[in-house]
C-alpha cells in the first residue's frame, strides 16, 4: 500500500526571463511504513518538490502536469485550500531545515503545541499533558517546566526535537523531513536521525526524508530517489542505488563523497561542468552535457529504464553506466 | 639556520566580554574564554586541521592567529617573530606572508567590486600596483582555473564553487607562506568540494604553502591534513598525525566525532558513541575533565580532577581513561 | 521583566539628562544673551545687568549648569521673568489641551491605520491594497499645517460643519469633542498613513517567515495565522513607530493649536516667543521632551512584554 | 539553498543607466506622476524670472485682495503683490533650502554613522546617546527655541533641518556599518592589511550609500515642509522675501474673505511634497524593495 504516489509531476515558476521548469516529470512512491530519501545537490528541485506536495508553492509557481496521490487517492496537486489544510498537520506533518526559525519567537512552546491540537477537542490541560508526553518522547529534559519557555531559550538541537515532537503529535501517516539535520553539528545529527528512526517505528508512519548528505540517506532510508536539475534520474531501494547505481550522475555523485574514500586520495573525484539553465532545458537527457558516455541518442528524452524490479534509471545507457566513475 | 616551525602557537587565550555592568554587579561572570590555552606548531609545507563543533572556538583561534582577534595571553611565533605584541603597522608586512580565507564563498567577496578589483586589491593594499595589475589578475584566474572573462563578473554572478576559487586566488595573490582557511568547503555541494580541496592541495605542493584548515567536516580533514587537533570548549582534547588519529582515537570525544559521521553504505553496522547531553556553556565550564558531562565513559575521577596532557606516539590528548591504549602503546614502543 | 523595565527607565533618565545638557549648551553657545533677548532692543545696559543677575546669568557657567540641573530635577523650572509665576505651573495649565489633541490623533491613526494595514497585507496586490498604498503615501507627504489650514477652510469656513477656533466650552464634553475633530485629524492623518504602511510591511515580512510556514504546515487556519501568529509580531515595530511618532505629533500640534486657536503647549510657546519670554520656551521644551522620552520608555516596556526576545537580549 | 533563493540572489540597489532608471520609474503610474510633478516644480522655480510677470516683492496697494484672474493667475495678497510671482520665487528658495540642507545632513550623517558603526564601542554608545537625546526634542519645539535665541533666518532653518535629520541618517548608516563590520568581506579586507580608510571607502560605503540616498530623496519633501512651516510661523524666511509658508501666513490672517491666498500658498507645497514622495517611493520600490515600510 502506498501513502504517497507522485506521478509525472512538473512544476513551472514564472520569472522575468520566462518560465523556469523546476520539476520535470517527477515520479516518486512512498510505501506505507517506509522511509524514502530524496537526495540531490543545490538546485536539484528538492525544496520545490516538498512545497508542491504541501501545497505551499510560491505565488509564481504552478503545477503544469501530473498528480500527487495521497493515501486513498486524494490528488494533492488539485486540492482546494481548505481540504489541503485539513490534511496538513493531521495526516501530513513536516519538519523543516532551520530549527531557529521554525517556531514562532513570541509564543511559548506550550502555546504552540496546544494550538496544533486544535482539532482534537481536548481540554487545555489534556492538550498540555499530551505535549509533555510528546516532549518526553523526544527526550527534552524537564518537559513540564519547559512548556512555558520561548523558542530562544532552547538550543538548536532541542528546537529541532521540539519540531519533531510537534510534527509527530497528531500521529500523521506521512512525515516530510526537509534537511532536518543540516544545520546541526554531527554529534547532534546522529542523535536526531536515531530519534527519527525510533519514533517512525513506534508511530508507524511513512517518512519522506530530504537530504544532500548521502551518509544520512544510506543510514536512515529504505528507498531513495536521486534528483538532478528537477528530474528524478534514478530511484530504487537504498541498497540498489548505493551498490548498483545505473545513472551516470548517481555514480559520479556517490564517487564524489569523500566519506566513501577510506584512504587519502591523491586527487578527489569531482563532476566537471555546471547545472543547465532551467529556463532553457536541453532537449533529451538533462545530464548529457556533463556525461562522458553521452552520444547522439541522448538528445532525445531518455526512458525510465527498469534495471530490476523497483529500480529505475532515466538513462539510455544503463548498462554502459556501470563503467562511469567521477573525474579525479 | 635553526629549523624553527613556520608557526608556533603556545598557550594562546582569547576572551570575550559578556553582558554589561549590571551582569558584573549581580555576580555573573563578565567574560568567557573562547580559546583557553592552545598550543600547536605548523611546519613549512604541511597542512594542519582544527576540528570541532560549533562554538568550540576554532574560528576564534584562527582569527587570533591572523591578528583579527586580540589575544588575551600566550604567544604566536610566525617566521621567527612574536606577533602577539605587534602593532597594526607591524602586522601589515606579516599579512603578505599569511593570508586568510573565510567561510562564506560569496559573502567573503565585496559585493560591489568586480572579480578584477577583488583580485587586484591585495596589490593595491600593499603598494604593489606598479606591477601590471591586469596581468596579475589574469595570472591568478588561470592559476585557479577560471576563464579570463570572469574578471568582469560580480560576486553575486558566481556559483559557490567559482566564488571559492576567486577566494583562493586572492589568498595566494601575494605569494604567502601560510594560508588560513576557515571551512573552505562549507556550503558547497560534494561534487564541488573535491574541486576546491584538489586546488588547495595543488597550490600547496606547487607554491610550498602551509595550510591551517578550520573545519567541522572530518572527511575534509582526512583528505587534506597531515596533522590535526580536536577542539572542545576552546581547548585541544587531542592532537596528532591525521592518519594515527583516524586509526586509533584516544579521546572519547574524538571517537564520538569519528563515529558520528554517517557513512554512505546502507549495509554498514554502526558502533556509535552517543553523546546525549547538551554542550555546556562557556559561562559555566564543568569541573575536572570538561568533557565529563557528555562522556559515556566518565567515572568519578573525571568530574573531580582535570586530566593532564598525555603523549602516546605522536598524539597528545587529555583524558584519564583513553581509548585504544594498546595501539597507543604499540605506537609509543615503535617510536 | 522588571529588570528590563528598570533598565529602560534608567536609559530614559540618562537621555533626558543629556537632552537637558544640550538645551543648556544651546542657550549658552548661541550668540545672544537671554536677558537682552528678553528685554528687547531698547533695554539699557543697567536693566540687562539687573536681569542677568536675577536669572543667575552672571554666575560661572558650571554653577549655572548645576543650578539648572538640580532645580529641574526638583520640578523647578524657574519663574517667569515678567509675571513671576512658576514656569512649571504655567506649562502644566496647558498640558491637558495638548494631551487631548495627541490622544485624538493617536486614536485616528491606530483605529484607522492598523485595520487598513492588515487588510492591505492580506489582500496584497489587490484593489484595496493599491488604494490604501497611494492614499497612505499621500497623507504622509502632506504637511500637517497644510492639512490644518485646508480643513479649516473647507469644514469650518466654507461648510461651517465644525467649530473653527478654540477647545470647546469648559465642562461641555460634546462641544469639546467637536472642537477636537479637525485639529486631531490634522495632527493624526499623516500617521494613519504611516501606521497603515508599517503594519502592511511588517505583516508581509512576518507572513514570509519560516515559522509561519511551519504553522501552515500544521494546518492552522489562515485567520489564526494572520491575526494571532503574525499580527502579534507585526504590531511590534508599529508600537516603536508610534513612540517616535509622539514627537512628530507634538510638533504638528504646535501648528494645529495656532491654526485652530486652541490652547495648548504649542500655542503657549509660540506666544512666548513673540514676547521673548525665554524661560517659558525652555520650560515647555523640557516638559515636552520628558513627555516624549517617557512615552518611548513605555513603548519599549510594552514591546518587552510582548516579545520575549527583547527581554532576553537585555539580560 | 532553495532554488528560489538561487534565482533571486541579486544585489541590492544596483543603479543602472539613467535611461533605464527613468524608464523603470515611468512604468509605474505613481512614479510617472511623481516625476512629472517634480520636473514641473523644478522648471517653474528655475525659470521663475521668465515666467513671473511681476517682481515678487512689488507692492501694489491698488491691487489688494484680487481673486485669481488672467492678470494675476493666483490672485494678489493683502499688499497687492502678485501671488503667482511670489509662489515661483518662493519655490526657488524652498528647493534650494531642501537640497542644501538635505545634502549637508547627508554628509554629516554618513560621516557620523560610519564613525559610530566602525569606531570603538564607547564612542558608538556615546553617539547613540547624543542622537537619542537630540531626537527627543520635538522638531518644532527645537526650532522655536533656536529661533528665539538667534532670530528668524535661513541659516536657522538649515540648522534645524540638519539637527533633526542627522541622527536619523547616522543611525541607519551606523546600524548597517555595524553589520558589515563583522561581514566576511570586511574581515577579508582586514586580513589582507587594508587600512581603515580603505575598508570604509571601498568595502562599507558603497554598500550602505544606496538605501540612504533613496531615504534622503524621500526627505526632501519633509524639508520643504519644515521650511514652509517655520516661515508660516514667521520663524523662517524673513519678509519681504517670498516663501510658500509666509504666503500661507498672509492668507491665514484673511482666510474668511480671501481664500485664494491660502490656496496659492498651500498648492505648491502640496504639489512638491506629493511629487517628491511619489518619486522617492517608486525609486525605492524599484531599487530596494527591502526598504519598504521604513522611515
Amino acid at each position: 500500500m502506498t501513502v504517497l504516489d507522485v506521478r509525472d509531476l512538473s512544476v513551472d515558476f514564472a520569472t522575468e526571463d520566462g518560465a523556469l521548469q523546476a520539476l520535470k516529470k517527477v515520479e516518486l512512491t512512498v510505501p506505507k511504513n517506509r522511509i524514502v530519501g530524496v537526495v540531490g545537490e543545490s538546485g536539484c528541485g528538492k525544496s520545490t518538490l516538498i512545497n508542491a506536495i504541501l501545497g505551499l508553492l510560491a505565488d509564481n509557481g504552478s503545477v503544469t502536469s501530473g498528480r500527487i496521490l495521497f493515501e486513498e487517492g486524494q490528488d494533492l496537486a488539485h486540492l482546494d485550500g481548505a481540504a489541503m489544510r485539513a490534511l496538513r498537520g493531521r495526516k501530513i506533518a513536516t519538519v523543516f531545515q532551520d530549527p531557529m526559525g521554525a517556531l514562532n519567537p513570541v509564543l511559548s512552546v506550550g502555546r504552540q503545541m496546544r494550538d496544533i491540537q486544535y482539532r482534537s477537542g481536548l481540554s487545555r490541560r489534556e492538550k498540555d499533558t499530551r505535549s509533555v508526553a510528546m516532549l518526553r518522547k523526544v527526550r527534552i529534559p524537564d518537559p513540564e517546566k519547559r512548556l512555558a519557555q520561548f523558542p530562544h531559550e532552547f538550543s538548536g538541537g532541542m528546537k529541532q526535537r521540539i519540531a519533531i515532537a510537534m510534527a509527530l503529535m497528531m500521529e500523521p501517516s506521512l512525515l516530510i523531513a526537509d534537511e532536518p539535520t543540516t544545520a546541526l553539528d554531527a554529534t547532534l545529527e546522529v542523535t536526531i536521525i536515531e530519534l527519527l528512526k525510533e519514533l517512525q517505528q513506534q508511530i508507524g508512519c511513512s517518512v519522506l526524508f530530504i537530504s544532500h548528505h548521502l551518509g544520512v540517506i544510506a543510514e536512515l532510508c529504505d528507498e531513495m530517489i536521486v534528483m538532478y536539475a528537477g528530474e528524478v534520474v534514478e530511484r530504487g531501494t537504498t541498497r540498489d542505488i548505493f551498490h548498483n547505481a545505473r545513472h551516470p550522475y548517481t555514480r559520479k555523485l556517490l564517487a564524489c563523497d569523500p566519506a566513501r574514500l577510506s584512504h587519502r586520495a591523491a586527487r578527489l573525484p569531482t563532476i566537471p561542468g555546471t547545472l543547465p539553465d532551467l529556463r532553457r532545458r536541453p532537449a533529451g537527457c538533462v545530464f548529457q552535457a556533463r556525461c562522458e558516455i553521452a552520444d547522439g541518442v541522448c538528445s532525445t528524452m531518455p526512458p525510465d529504464a527498469v534495471v530490476t524490479e523497483g529500480h529505475v534509471a532515466r538513462c539510455w545507457h544503463t548498462s554502459e553506466a556501470l563503467a562511469v566513475e567521477a573525474t579525479a | 639556520m635553526t629549523s624553527e616551525p613556520l608557526l608556533t602557537v603556545s598557550d594562546l587565550r582569547v576572551q570575550f566580554r559578556m553582558g554589561g555592568i549590571m551582569a558584573g554587579l549581580s555576580g555573573q561572570p563578565t567574560s568567557i574564554e573562547a580559546v583557553a590555552g592552545v598550543s600547536f606548531s605548523l611546519e613549512r609545507g604541511r597542512t594542519f586541521a582544527l576540528v570541532g563543533e560549533s562554538g568550540s572556538g576554532k574560528t576564534t583561534l584562527a582569527r587570533a592567529v591572523n591578528g583579527l582577534q586580540v589575544a588575551a595571553g600566550g604567544s604566536i611565533r610566525f617566521e621567527g617573530r612574536e606577533l602577539r605584541d605587534f602593532s597594526k603597522s607591524d602586522w601589515k608586512p606579516v599579512r603578505r606572508r599569511m593570508s586568510m580565507m573565510f567561510q562564506d564563498p560569496v559573502g567573503s567577496l565585496s559585493p560591489r567590486l568586480s572579480v578584477r578589483s577583488i583580485l587586484a586589491e591585495p596589490f593595491a593594499i600593499h603598494g604593489l600596483s606598479g606591477k601590471d595589475a591586469n596581468a596579475e589578475v589574469m595570472r591568478l584566474l588561470a592559476l585557479v582555473g577560471l576563464p579570463r572573462d570572469f574578471a568582469d563578473r560580480y560576486p553575486h554572478q558566481l556559483s559557490g564553487g567559482q566564488a571559492r576559487r576567486v577566494g583562493v586566488a586572492r589568498a595566494v595573490a601575494l605569494d604567502p607562506v601560510l594560508i588560513i582557511a576557515d571551512e573552505p568547503t562549507a556550503g558547497l555541494d560534494v561534487s564541488v568540494q573535491g574541486e576546491v580541496l584538489n586546488l588547495l592541495n595543488d597550490l600547496r605542493d606547487r607554491m610550498g604553502l602551509s595550510l591551517l584548515i578550520i573545519t567541522h567536516n572530518l572527511h575534509v580533514v582526512r583528505q587534506i591534513a597531515d596533522s590535526m587537533a580536536v577542539m572542545y570548549l576552546g581547548r585541544f582534547v587531542e592532537e596528532g598525525e591525521t592518519e594515527a588519529i583516524f586509526a586509533a582515537p584516544h579521546h572519547p570525544y574524538t571517537a564520538a566525532l569519528l563515529s558520528a559521521n554517517p557513512e554512505p553504505d546502507p549495509d554498514k553496522v554502526h558502533n556509535r558513541i552517543a553523546l546525549p547531553a547538551e554542550v555546556p556553556s562557556l559561562l559555566a565550564r564543568p569541573s575536572g575533565c570538561e568533557f565529563h558531562t557528555r562522556c559515556p565513559f566518565a567515572q568519578d575521577k573525571c568530574a573531580a580532577d582535570a586530566p593532564l596532557p598525555a603523549r602516546v606516539g605522536a598524539s597528545l590528548f587529555t583524558c584519564h581513561f583513553p581509548l585504544n591504549p594498546e595501539t597507543g602503546a604499540a605506537l609509543a614502543g615503535a617510536g | 521583566m522588571l529588570r528590563y523595565a528598570l533598565k529602560r527607565l534608567g536609559l530614559g533618565i540618562v537621555i533626558v539628562s543629556v537632552a537637558m545638557m544640550m538645551l543648556f549648551a544651546m542657550v549658552y553657545v548661541i550668540p545672544g544673551d537671554p536677558a537682552s533677548v528678553a528685554l528687547g532692543p531698547r533695554a539699557t545696559p543697567q536693566m540687562i545687568e539687573a536681569l542677568r543677575a536675577r536669572m543667575g546669568l552672571d554666575q560661572p557657567i558650571w554653577m549655572q549648569f548645576l543650578k539648572f540641573y538640580t532645580s529641574a530635577f526638583r520640578g523647578d523650572l524657574g519663574t517667569e521673568v515678567l509675571s513671576g509665576r512658576q514656569v512649571l505651573d504655567v506649562v502644566f495649565e496647558q498640558v491637558p489641551f495638548t494631551l487631548a489633541l495627541i490622544a485624538g490623533a493617536i486614536s485616528w491613526s491606530v483605529l484607522l491605520g492598523i485595520p487598513l494595514g492588515c487588510i492591505a497585507a492580506v489582500r496584497r496586490g489587490g484593489f484595496v491594497d493599491r488604494v490604501v498604498g497611494i492614499l497612505s503615501v499621500a497623507v504622509i507627504a502632506l504637511p500637517s499645517f497644510v492639512i490644518a489650514i485646508y480643513s479649516l477652510l473647507i469644514f469650518a469656513v466654507a461648510l461651517r460643519w465644525l467649530p473653527a477656533i478654540g477647545a470647546g466650552e469648559p465642562g461641555n464634553l460634546k462641544s469639546q469633542l467637536m472642537a477636537l475633530i479637525l485639529p486631531s485629524l490634522a495632527v493624526g492623518l499623516g500617521w494613519v498613513g504611516y501606521i497603515a504602511r508599517m503594519v502592511r510591511a511588517s505583516m508581509l515580512e512576518t507572513l514570509e517567515a519560516s515559522h509561519i510556514r511551519t504553522a501552515r504546515a500544521f494546518g492552522l487556519s489562515d485567520r489564526r495565522i494572520t491575526y494571532s501568529y503574525a499580527l502579534r509580531i507585526a504590531i511590534l515595530p508599529t508600537i516603536t513607530l508610534l513612540g517616535v511618532g509622539i514627537g512628530h505629533m507634538l510638533s504638528s500640534s504646535v501648528f494645529a493649536e495656532i491654526v485652530f486657536a486652541r490652547p495648548g503647549i504649542g500655542k503657549l510657546v509660540y506666544e512666548a516667543i513673540s514676547v521673548r519670554n525665554y524661560p517659558i520656551v525652555t520650560g515647555a521644551v523640557l516638559v515636552t521632551t520628558v513627555f516624549f522620552v517617557v512615552v518611548n520608555v513605555l513603548a519599549d516596556i510594552v514591546i518587552g512584554a510582548l516579545d520575549p526576545r527583547v527581554r532576553a537580549s537585555f539580560d | 539553498m532553495s532554488e528560489q533563493a538561487l534565482i533571486e540572489r541579486r544585489p541590492l540597489t544596483r543603479l543602472g543607466g539613467l535611461g533605464r532608471t527613468l524608464r523603470r520609474i515611468m512604468r509605474e503610474p505613481l512614479g510617472a506622476l511623481g516625476l512629472s510633478l517634480v520636473v514641473f516644480v523644478v522648471l517653474m522655480a528655475l525659470f521663475a524670472d521668465v515666467l513671473a510677470s511681476y517682481p515678487s516683492t512689488k507692492l501694489s496697494p491698488a491691487d489688494r485682495f484680487q481673486p485669481a484672474s488672467w492678470q494675476h493667475l493666483l490672485g494678489t495678497d493683502h499688499l497687492g503683490r502678485d501671488l503667482f510671482s511670489r509662489v515661483l520665487h518662493g519655490g526657488r528658495i524652498a528647493l534650494a533650502i531642501a537640497l542644501g540642507a538635505t545634502g549637508a545632513s547627508l554628509v554629516i550623517g554618513i560621516v557620523l554613522g560610519l564613525i559610530a558603526g566602525y569606531g570603538p564601542r564607547w564612542l558608538d554608545n556615546l553617539m547613540l546617546l547624543l542622537f537619542d537625546a537630540l531626537k527627543s526634542f520635538p522638531t518644532v519645539m527645537l526650532a522655536l527655541t533656536l529661533v528665539t535665541l538667534t532670530g528668524p533666518s535661513l541659516t536657522a532653518v538649515v540648522v534645524v533641518v540638519v539637527l533633526v535629520s542627522v541622527p536619523g541618517y547616522a543611525r541607519i548608516i551606523r546600524t548597517q556599518t555595524l553589520v558589515l563590520k563583522s561581514a566576511e568581506h570586511v574581515m577579508a579586507a582586514r586580513s589582507m592589511g587594508a587600512s581603515t580608510a580603505r575598508i570604509l571607502a571601498v568595502h562599507i560605503m558603497p554598500n550602505v550609500i544606496g538605501p540612504i540616498l533613496i531615504l534622503a530623496s524621500m526627505d526632501i519633501p519633509v524639508v520643504v515642509a519644515i521650511e514652509a512651516g517655520l516661515s508660516f510661523l514667521g520663524l523662517g524666511v524673513r519678509p519681504p522675501m517670498p516663501s510658500w509658508g509666509s504666503i500661507l501666513n498672509d492668507g491665514f490672517a484673511n482666510i474668511r474673505d480671501s481664500y485664494w491666498i491660502v490656496v496659492a500658498g498651500g498648492l505648491p507645497i502640496v504639489l512638491t511634497t506629493l511629487g517628491f514622495t511619489f518619486l522617492g517611493e517608486t525609486l525605492r520600490d524599484v531599487f530596494d524593495p527591502r526598504l519598504r515600510g521604513r522611515g
